[in-house]
């Protein structure tokens, strides 16, 4: 079942094209991976998805209802971001004992155990707590509502280390335990890689792609090898990335095609993160080009 | 796939539920207010006085004038505060949507202002035991409400009334105000206004003035308070959650 | 003596006893209640026990106080006042009331002429002319309902002593503090003064002292102070 | 028990390698239920669509085979099938790098050989 149909979605701020043209749909049940550079859309596409923002243009479906204002919608959704925020009169522990009135199926226990494993202070108040900890309530928050699709913007900011691999594990483990949509955005692809099934590329408010991890990782070769052959042979290809390493050696990212084995190239894949980095790089050439 | 589906009424009054609770804070305040209002009430808001032959005589009234005018500025604050950015989204962190907000919002302010009303009326008690241990005066039996039931609640339900009224003007001009910075001079512009202007003075005299009962000044009240908290329903359909 | 101890104290134990339940009550809804929240519900809760209390305390105490005028008992006084004022401006002494009459008094005047004399006291007086050849003066002196905001005045404002000396009658008005009254209202006054006419009704000053002079025809008052209606 | 994430064989290939280790070692016996995807996942910490695409490879290569309803079965040949396949494929591959290196090193023919079976005799 499609739980998400985006259809030529656009939204306009007053100056800025935040989203251009959005068009994809989003299978039940899959954990899907928002990629985008900084400035892509990625938060605004998540805010037009759970109803906070209006869309500009374009159709969009959330549950088969238009998001915006739909209590549908909202009782079925969750949106962990940073700015999440509760009353500075709750406690932690009075927010996770209303939160059950708004949630149907709010896990209680999760969210206890969670709470108590993360060794949160139940009297703090939300908007005392320190950037990661704060990000860790979120994500037990969200976590614990059990929403059918369930949305994290950027969730592992600010968060340390083992925290952020504990956040991926609860997740995964959470997502087996009750399969739901989850929709992960993050510019790190490289650290939540192995939990999404599938990717939704978005650059500068388009769909690059929307795939699943094995496709992408298929979407590129990387050659190495002398400057002179390499460069001969992605004459005419698409090429993603290109990299001197020395002076005689060139490093070359280009689309998957069969490229015939040549003596002295060495043929690479290339991992999901690079071909997302590569392919919403609007620079040929890298960062070693500017200190030429 | 499993989709729970909450009816707005159940929405609205979780919402109520919870809203009650987290502004809990907002009635400590009230209370300060009141005694604050109380205090200054302590010498009298009116008096008159006599000279009838050679002997000054002075009543001196203690009413809930002074409470109800402070009431009235916390209500407009409470109203106000209510449509802030902050107070908006912790709002949208739970479900809800901008009818739910509204509504829940609505019937919180009603709450809130029958318990402003009722306490102001009964917080007048703490006045009628306090001021005689500090004055030796003369004092009239006062209508209470043993004495005179119908007519304490019918002030009682003026209070409320009106503190209902000026936090429903509250809601609305914070609500404006979230669409637009600069309704925050609405509120000055109308203070200005409204008792300079031909039109102004009448919409007060139409509203405050000649009224044959408390009652029908009453029903004023509550029409213009719900006059206020439709427009601020409709001009804020279409707002974003701006997080 | 004891009997009396132990009512007094019976009064005292319930609203403790009430208190105590009342407490009792907020304490378990508060427990269920979490921490931040329980200052704020301690205090509403405290705050409404005092206001209940507050009611409770002050209807079981008001016992002392001055009654005031209903706006039914204000309306009958002002017309009988009026009927009386009237009367004492139409010289129909016949028609003045004699509730109102205080004193009454005659005297024999040595000369021709009457001087009234007032110290600081605040009457009204009329004459009647009378046709006798003789002496005497006949005089009444009256005070009609006298209320201001519902009170009482007449009872609290001493009347004018009065002394009789040959031709002279001085009405000297005892020089007494002032008086003042305190009264509580549930109204809003902003709203009542405008909208309700018994609240400005009774907030009228009404009453006087009044002195009625018989008084032979060929007698000449003095009247320096001006007293007299006409 | 960790894969390699940055590795550039996909997770699911690994998976599936993995799987068949355990096959070669003896912990799944014919005809014995191997973990279903939701094990894996949870195993592994990979999404559990990953995990099963894992096990989907293993049963084209008839590796494994389908119960409806139970699960995922080694199936009775499984370990010679693998066994075979890894001599097919990772072996001839080794060989091919160890020849390629050896010749970068300037190393002889004969002289792998006599390294080959150095290695063979400290094996046994």
């Amino acid at each position: 079942m499609t739980i998400i149909d985006c259809q030529n979605l656009k939204k306009r701020y007053k100056r800025l094209n935040a989203l251009e043209d959005i068009t994809f749909q989003l299978e039940e049940k899959k954990i899907t991976g928002l990629i985008g550079r900084n400035g892509a859309g990625k938060t605004t596409l998540l805010k037009i998805l759970a109803g906070f923002i209006r869309k500009s243009s374009g159709d969009i479906q959330v549950f088969s209802n238009n998001p915006f204002n739909n209590l549908r919608v909202s009782a079925n959704s969750i949106l962990v971001d940073d700015q999440m925020s509760f009353p500075d009169s709750l406690t932690l522990a009075d927010i996770l004992e209303v939160a059950p009135d708004f949630y149907k199926r709010w896990d209680t226990e999760l969210a206890n155990n969670l709470f108590k494993y993360f060794r949160l202070n139940p009297k703090q108040l939300h908007s005392r707590l320190s950037k990661g900890n704060r990000a860790t309530f979120n994500m037990i928050f969200g976590l614990a509502t059990r929403c059918e699709l369930t949305m994290f913007d950027e969730p592992t900011n600010g968060m340390d280390e083992a925290v952020r691999s504990d956040f991926y594990r609860a997740l995964l483990k959470d997502y087996i335990a009750h399969p739901r949509s989850i929709l992960i955005s993050s510019h790190h692809l490289a650290e939540m890689e192995h939990l999404l099934e599938d990717i939704l590329l978005i650059h500068k408010g388009k769909v690059i792609f929307h795939q699943s991890l094995e496709e992408i990782k298929d979407y590129a070769v990387a050659l190495q090898g002398p400057t002179d052959v390499v460069e001969k042979m992605t004459v005419g290809k698409e090429i993603l990335h290109t990299k001197q390493m020395d002076s005689q050696r060139k490093y070359v990212v280009i689309r998957t095609e069969d490229v015939p084995a040549i003596e002295g190239v060495k043929i690479h894949p290339v991992t999901a993160s690079d071909v997302c980095m590569y392919v919403t790089s609007d620079r040929k050439g890298g960062i070693d080009d500017v200190f030429k | 796939m499993f989709l729970s589906n909450s009816t707005l009424g159940e929405v609205v009054w979780t919402q109520v539920k919870f809203k009650v609770n987290a502004y809990l804070g907002t009635l400590v305040s009230l209370i300060v207010v009141q005694i604050l209002g109380l205090i200054l009430s302590m010498n009298g808001t009116s008096s008159m006085s006599t000279n009838f032959n050679n002997t000054d005589f002075q009543i001196v009234w203690i009413t809930a004038d002074t409470v109800i005018i402070f009431v009235s500025i916390w209500a407009l604050f409470l109203g106000n505060v209510i449509t802030t950015k902050g107070y908006r989204n912790t709002n949208f962190s739970f479900v809800t949507n901008g009818i739910s907000n509204n509504l829940s919002n609505i019937i919180v302010l009603i709450i809130m202002s029958v318990f402003a009303g009722v306490t102001t009326f009964l917080s007048h008690y703490i006045l009628r035991l306090v001021v005689p241990l500090f004055n030796d005066v003369g004092y009239v039996k006062s209508g209470s409400i043993i004495d005179d039931p119908l007519s304490s609640i019918a002030s009682m339900g003026l209070m409320v009334g009106l503190i209902l009224m000026i936090s429903a003007g509250g809601y609305l001009w914070g609500t404006l105000v979230y669409i637009h910075r600069a309704y925050m001079f609405l509120l000055i512009v109308l203070i200005i206004t409204l008792p300079t202007t031909k039109t102004g003075q009448m919409i007060l005299q139409f509203i405050f003035a000649d009224n044959g009962s408390l009652f029908v000044l009453n029903v004023k009240f509550v029409c213009v308070a719900i006059i206020f908290f439709v427009l601020a329903m409709l001009s804020s359909y279409r707002l974003e959650v701006r997080r | 003596m004891s009997n009396f101890g132990i009512l007094s104290i019976l009064p005292i134990l319930g609203i403790l006893f009430i208190i105590w339940r009342l407490l009792r009550l907020a304490k378990s809804t508060s427990n269920r209640i979490n921490w931040a929240q329980r200052s704020n519900k301690w205090i509403l809760c405290i705050y409404i026990v005092v206001l209940l209390l507050a009611v409770v305390v002050y209807e079981a105490t008001q016992t002392n106080g001055e009654e005031a005028l209903t706006s039914k008992e204000y309306t009958t006084f002002i017309n009988k006042n009026n009927v009386f004022q009237q009367a004492f401006e139409n010289n129909e002494e016949s028609k003045l009331d004699s509730k109102f009459l205080i004193e009454e008094w005659t005297q024999e005047l040595e000369g021709d002429s009457l001087e009234v004399i007032l110290n600081g006291s605040d009457v009204l007086m009329n004459i009647e002319w009378t046709d006798s050849k003789e002496q005497l003066v006949e005089a009444k002196m009256y005070r009609t309902y006298s209320y201001m905001g519902g009170i009482n005045m007449g009872k609290e404002i001493p009347l004018p002593t009065l002394e009789v000396k040959d031709n002279q009658i001085i009405l000297t008005a005892i020089p007494q503090k002032e008086r003042t009254y305190y009264r509580f209202t549930n109204e809003l006054t902003f709203f009542s003064t405008v909208n309700n006419l018994d609240a400005r009704e009774q907030r009228r000053v009404i009453g006087h002292t009044y002195i009625y002079l018989k008084v032979p025809k060929h007698i000449n008052v003095i009247d320096k102070d001006g007293l007299q209606f006409y | 028990m960790d894969l390699n994430t940055d590795s550039t064989k996909p997770i699911y290939m690994q998976i599936a390698e993995w799987i068949e280790n355990e096959i070669i070692a003896d912990r799944f016996l014919s005809d014995e239920k191997v973990y279903s995807q939701y094990q894996l996942a949870e195993l592994f910490n990979i999404n559990p669509a990953t995990a099963a695409k894992g096990l989907t490879i293993l049963v084209e290569e008839q590796i494994l085979y389908k119960k409806r309803g139970l699960g995922m079965f080694v199936a009775p040949e499984a370990k010679n099938m693998i066994l075979e396949k890894r001599r097919n494929e990772t072996l001839t591959r080794m060989a091919r790098e160890l020849v390629h290196e050896a010749r970068r090193l300037s190393v002889t023919e004969e002289e792998l050989i006599q390294l080959i079976k150095k290695c063979e005799e400290e094996q046994k």
